[in-house]
């Protein structure tokens, strides 16, 4: 098994979704991070300071795939994510070495 | 502190008092023993200035209902619209408004005096009066400009809003707002003079904000992600109910301001009027409420609400003609209507409308100014309606001006609307849009320190 | 605007200007050169209505307190809930509620006319101030549904609380509401007869709605968590206190309103009652505060806020007969009570009672109704208590009132309850209220963006 | 209802009604044949009594507009602190603070007797307005405390606020208020007597908390995070902008009630006070926001919303005094000053004042009690300034008032500060005010369920 | 050391927690999350559009523990967070290639 | 690549930033988290019924950073994250077998 987590805009979640669930990968957990990277954050002013963000809004996704699916899962998430735009965000893949079903204490 | 006390009653006469005091702060009076009574003309300026602060004070109510209503990336950008609105309206209207409104006119048109509080003269009760009566008609056009800016929220840039709201304040509204009421100093607005009644303003305040803020919908364009390709509408939830719930709360109290006020008399028939008021709101609450159960499955809370704010707006034509049955059925009507007329912009005419100002002010005040030609009882005002007389000419009359009021307010508005957007631009980027206007426009975010994200 | 002006002067008659305006929306009325003053009976009507309003405003001061009192997943339930008492209570009221507690009576019992407003004849002052008493009284009706919402929160099924607040607005308070205060229209209810004193409802209002509460909350049972298998009770916290404050304040204001206004009359009292309010009011903030610190070591927030309003609840029944200090020793009282009264009915009832409905205004308000009979000053109201005159008479009947509104609307309440959860049932299933009443009961979520996790 | 209306025609005189109501809740009085007017003493009353409730009112204004301006850990700490504030701030008045300001007093610089209400004689109309003028004047007395509770927020020890809370209205605002007003009853205060000029509190009340507000600002010293090492200021940013716009708008509100109830009688010049507060919010407000935004770049909320209540603050002590343009250039001065002010204090000065209270109250007072000395138009009030009449003596006089308040109010402050930090301590801990106030000083945060973080 | 990644209901924390502690495992953080798998969604109603709302609220509970305690861990959180019902989620654990306690800087 | 994740406390974000940026590793990802460890929580009194609070508010901070990065990563945070008192929380890291940058589809 492998687990795949993505940083994505919050926007194209969605889209991540659609592509996702098309590939019948139904199993996912959504995160709200702060993200730094390439791309830049804004300045705020707040009563006459101003404040640099250069932490962004972003969503961490993460999904425990058999091994067959990884590319699947890879190209749904860059296909729903990507806008050719800094800020897309980056995807990497770990090995897991178990996993079980809470409800039914089976291995996965 | 008998000494004291009895020092107070030595001080009872204004006069000697506002000598003694030196221009200090408050000046103490007492019942000398021959009675001193109360002038019905300072009463007057007591009951419109209290229902003026009331209506000032609707100006929260508005504020909570569309940022409640809204997602929390644009509520900043909601208060400072609401507060400009009273800020700029009240300007303008006292550089130009209230002369256009109320100035003496020509030919039942338009006003041509008393710009720039101009009317203003040497102190006397008839002044004091005068400026309460000026100060009661500046928070009402502030009202009107407020309506619009539920219904463009969350993608209109700031500047192009701020002219918007000087254009309605400033001309849409006092213009029109003559035809109807210039009769109060004195004139004879075109409209009024052909019977047309709209007691505290359902077509001359309500349904004008709501023809411009069709206008202004339409103008803009729909928010980002609000239609399907295929032109499905989809939800965008608003951020906070609670605090929508506050601002209908505030909006029903001041709204007892706005319609018994309207009489700027301290006379009897205040009470049957609030109560008028009260009721409408409750049968539009209820009905609204019972319409989406049965429509929907489940008894919403925003649209309930938009409910009551439904029957507030249909009963403001004719709270001082109704009576209570009529108010009920007026808010009724009003309730279901809401509903209905809520779901056919956003399905069928796929304007985009995040808080219903269009439905809630434009239709149903349309609704309620036509109303008052058949249920105007004549137990309680000086008109009598169809279902008492079986005769449709006051129903006439209210419909002529219905149309009039629609085709001035969405007609200005769209000129309005397409003279800014040549000028300024009407509408944020798309980049600016999806980060929220607090940031892009204010340069700082509404809330802080609570984790928001929306994702979708 | 010189030409306006003197225009102005001239359309002084309001006669005169009403055919002038022709339905027009507002009259200006000038002083003449004889004086015109306000009649005594206007004024009533200028005060009552006012405080009416004020009163309607506490609505959205009890939803509020209770939504920030609770947690956020029915904070949508929480305001439909209250918009409906309003709505519904007003409506109920209209129909059957008014001629039940002020309709000609039978011996003292039960009004039996005046129903569905039948009362109102031709337009008359007599009139217009029925109407406004009217209006005052339906917005003290939907007062009592309200605080039975407190205590049933979170758990209700939607549809059981609607014939609740029914039940309540349209019977339970009526009926008994009749026995103190029937005379307010020339009755005599049976324990106003015996001298039974309870100027603005501490009793008639709000142990009556504390003790339908506490029968409320018994029925519907503790909310999943509440209480650990052995009975400890687990703090469930409320979502929002600067809301909660919020809604304190509002309440605060409105009291002024609830208690000032019970006279119906604009005179010299207003201000003595008003202070009372607001001397109670405070001795119960810091009474509370103090209590918390000493008994729990930190000045917590929402049993301080339940102070204030202990000790507002306290003064309702004697404002009009309190000295200051009266007030402040019954505020006080009130202030300290709430909080044993709260973990007494949490800890040793195990009653779920999430806003201390039970405690704030059942057992403040009986506290506050035999408080009359101990504190009533002969410097101001027509009673005097035990502690200037020594005799416990009005005490015995204050006693006597406090447990016969305890019998009635505790009794009644358990049957209604029983009644309606064998018609509907009162509580919705355990994943409904896990989930939340605003998912699953209104469609959807109060709050949208933020990040809303409770974790236990 | 026929038979029950006519009962209560017959019902009319309140003293038969009274003996039959035999105590109970309210009485309904009707117009006899012979009319019967409202006297001015009891119309008096009224209108004072309205306003009180207002001011009061305020009290949740000034707790949202602090609350919404700081972080979400210490917004129960700022709750309690605002409940407080009126709570005991009311106390103190009765006990003492009364006594001060406006008993019988010594060579004008002190009052000397009326402590515990102890001018509270037998019934009268002189006593009823007594009473309500006395209310009136303890809302304002808290008015003052609160004012500081912004400067010092989210660092002070709740118990050092208590102290300061007290020693602010009981001794601080009486003891110069009665330089200013204490000839409101019949006395002449040194400052009054030199012709100073405040109608509704610019200096008295709004300076005079502001200067006590720098005082505490400046020894409690900044939050931890407020500056850099090298004393560059940082941004801390409020939690709610919703919450403080409400708040914004409440005190508005009440501000109505602040200046034009400061009559304390109900005449004809209420209309324009109320106007002239109105104009003078409304300037502030755009005055404000232009200067933020050449300033800074964009129009941000928070400096707007500080606008307003600059305009509303300034325009208090002349509102009695000022044409509508006068009170206009008021507020723009206001607005404009209170910007440049906030980054005035909190660059240069170095002192921490997270919700601008020193700048909105304290300078912006002052400058509107200047403000009379040029711009009292003669056409208003009974002062003439100095563009009327080309005379600097009456600014003369303002400017004196205004910097013995100054020097009162600042240093009597830095002496009540340094007292009860050697008490009590002023300031929580490090770890403390990491944690919030909320937590470490109440027992319980005031939000649940929100996932709040603060990353740095 | 292994890495213990689970996603469970947000009611069961309690549960869990108290299962861990009573195994001695203090070491314990905690994420709010959205996720889907097996569970249905459900839909919302907001005026008068439908809203399939498929992201329930979830957390995700992560532990570091020493090898010898994985199984403890495991069957701790089973325990707590199972209700048998669909949605009780998965739980999976990975290799940890290094730990340190930043108080001390000293390798766990 | 590498997976470094670390419980830190919120109020020592700045100083960890500080630190990465200063070592110019600008990718990192900040998820709120609420934990226990080695620090007790603390009590709320809620209306006189008392609540131990035993998960404390904490971040997760994690970085994707290559091999040779590693150390100076962990050591940035260490940096940046002590104080030397109960509460600084852990640091640890694991083998990532593939990243790729969304934007652009690029291994990294
Ligand atoms: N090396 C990294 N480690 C952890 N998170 C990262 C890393 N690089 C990027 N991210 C996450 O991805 C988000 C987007 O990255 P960014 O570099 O702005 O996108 P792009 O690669 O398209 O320029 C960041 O906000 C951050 O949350
Ligand atoms: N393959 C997966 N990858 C990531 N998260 C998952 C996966 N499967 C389940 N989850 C998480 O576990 C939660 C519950 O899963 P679900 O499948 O509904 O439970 P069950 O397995 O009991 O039917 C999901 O909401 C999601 O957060
Ligand atoms: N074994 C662990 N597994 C997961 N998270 C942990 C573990 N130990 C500590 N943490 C996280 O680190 C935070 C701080 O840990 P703590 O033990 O209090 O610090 P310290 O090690 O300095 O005493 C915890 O709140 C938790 O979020």
């Amino acid at each position: 098994m492998k687990n795949v987590v993505a940083f994505i805009r919050p926007e194209r979640l969605p889209q991540v979704k659609q592509e996702l669930f098309a590939k019948e990968l139904f199993g996912l957990s959504v995160t709200n991070i702060l993200g730094s990277g390439q791309q830049k954050g804004f300045t705020e002013t707040y009563r006459g300071v101003t404040k640099e963000v250069n932490l962004l809004k972003k969503l961490r996704i993460e999904l425990v795939v058999q091994e067959e699916r990884l590319n699947d899962a890879i190209s749904a998430i860059e296909t729903g994510a990507r806008t050719e735009t800094e800020g897309d965000g980056i995807i990497y893949f770990q090995n897991i070495h178990g996993v079980r079903r809470i409800r039914t204490g089976e291995e996965l | 502190m008998s000494v004291c006390k009895s020092t107070l009653s030595r001080t009872g006469l204004v006069a000697v008092m506002t000598v003694l005091a030196l221009g200090a702060s408050a000046t103490l009076v007492h019942a000398e023993e021959e009675a001193v009574y109360l002038t019905q003309t300072n009463a007057n300026i007591v009951w419109t200035l209290l229902a003026a602060m009331l209506v000032m004070f609707m100006q929260a109510g508005f504020t909570l209902v569309e940022c409640g209503l809204t997602r929390s990336k644009n509520a900043g950008n909601i208060l400072m619209k609401n507060m400009l609105d009273f800020g700029v309206g009240t300007m303008l209207f006292l550089m130009i408004g209230y002369g256009l409104m109320f100035g003496k006119d020509i030919m039942g048109m338009i006003g041509t005096d008393g710009f720039f509080l101009s009317f203003i003269g040497s102190p006397s009760p008839s002044r004091d009066f005068d400026i309460t009566f000026w100060f009661f008609q500046s928070v009402f056009a502030a009202t009107a400009a407020t309506i619009v800016s539920g219904s463009v929220a969350e993608r209109t840039k700031f500047q192009a809003y701020i002219v918007i709201s000087v254009l309605v304040t400033g001309l849409i509204y006092p213009i029109a707002g003559h035809w109807a009421w210039g009769g109060l100093t004195g004139n004879a607005g075109w409209l009024e003079s052909l019977g047309f009644a709209d007691f505290a303003g359902s077509t001359v305040v309500h349904s004008l904000g709501g023809w411009v803020a069709l206008a202004g919908a339409m103008a803009v364009g729909p928010r980002i992600g609000k239609y399907m390709p295929d032109k499905k509408p989809r939800a965008i939830l608003g951020h906070n109910m609670p605090m929508a719930g506050l601002g209908v709360f505030i909006l029903w109290f001041g709204w007892f301001g706005f319609n018994a006020g309207s009489t700027t008399m301290a006379d009897g028939s205040i009470g049957y009027i609030a109560l008028n008021t009260s009721l409408s709101g409750c049968a539009g609450m209820i009905a609204a409420m019972i319409t989406v159960w049965v429509r929907f499955g489940k008894p919403e809370a925003s649209m309930t609400m938009n409910g009551v704010l439904a029957g507030l707006v249909g009963v403001t034509a004719g709270c001082s003609e109704l009576s209570p049955f009529g108010a009920i059925m007026i808010g009724a009507i009003c309730g279901v209507a809401v509903v209905v007329a809520i779901e056919f912009i956003d399905t069928v005419l796929c304007v985009d409308d995040p808080v219903g100002a269009i439905s809630v002010h434009g239709v149903c005040g349309a609704l309620g100014t036509l109303g008052v030609g058949l249920f105007a009882s004549p137990e309680y005002g000086s008109i009598t309606g169809f279902f008492y007389n079986g005769d449709l000419t006051q129903f006439g009359v209210q419909l002529l001006g219905v149309v009039v009021f629609f085709a001035w307010a969405f007609g200005a508005g769209i000129v309005c609307f397409k003279v800014v957007d040549s000028l300024v631009g009407l509408r944020v980027s798309r980049v600016e849009e999806i980060k929220g206007l607090d940031i892009t426009e204010h340069g700082s975010e509404a809330y802080n320190g609570f984790q928001i994200f929306s994702v979708e």
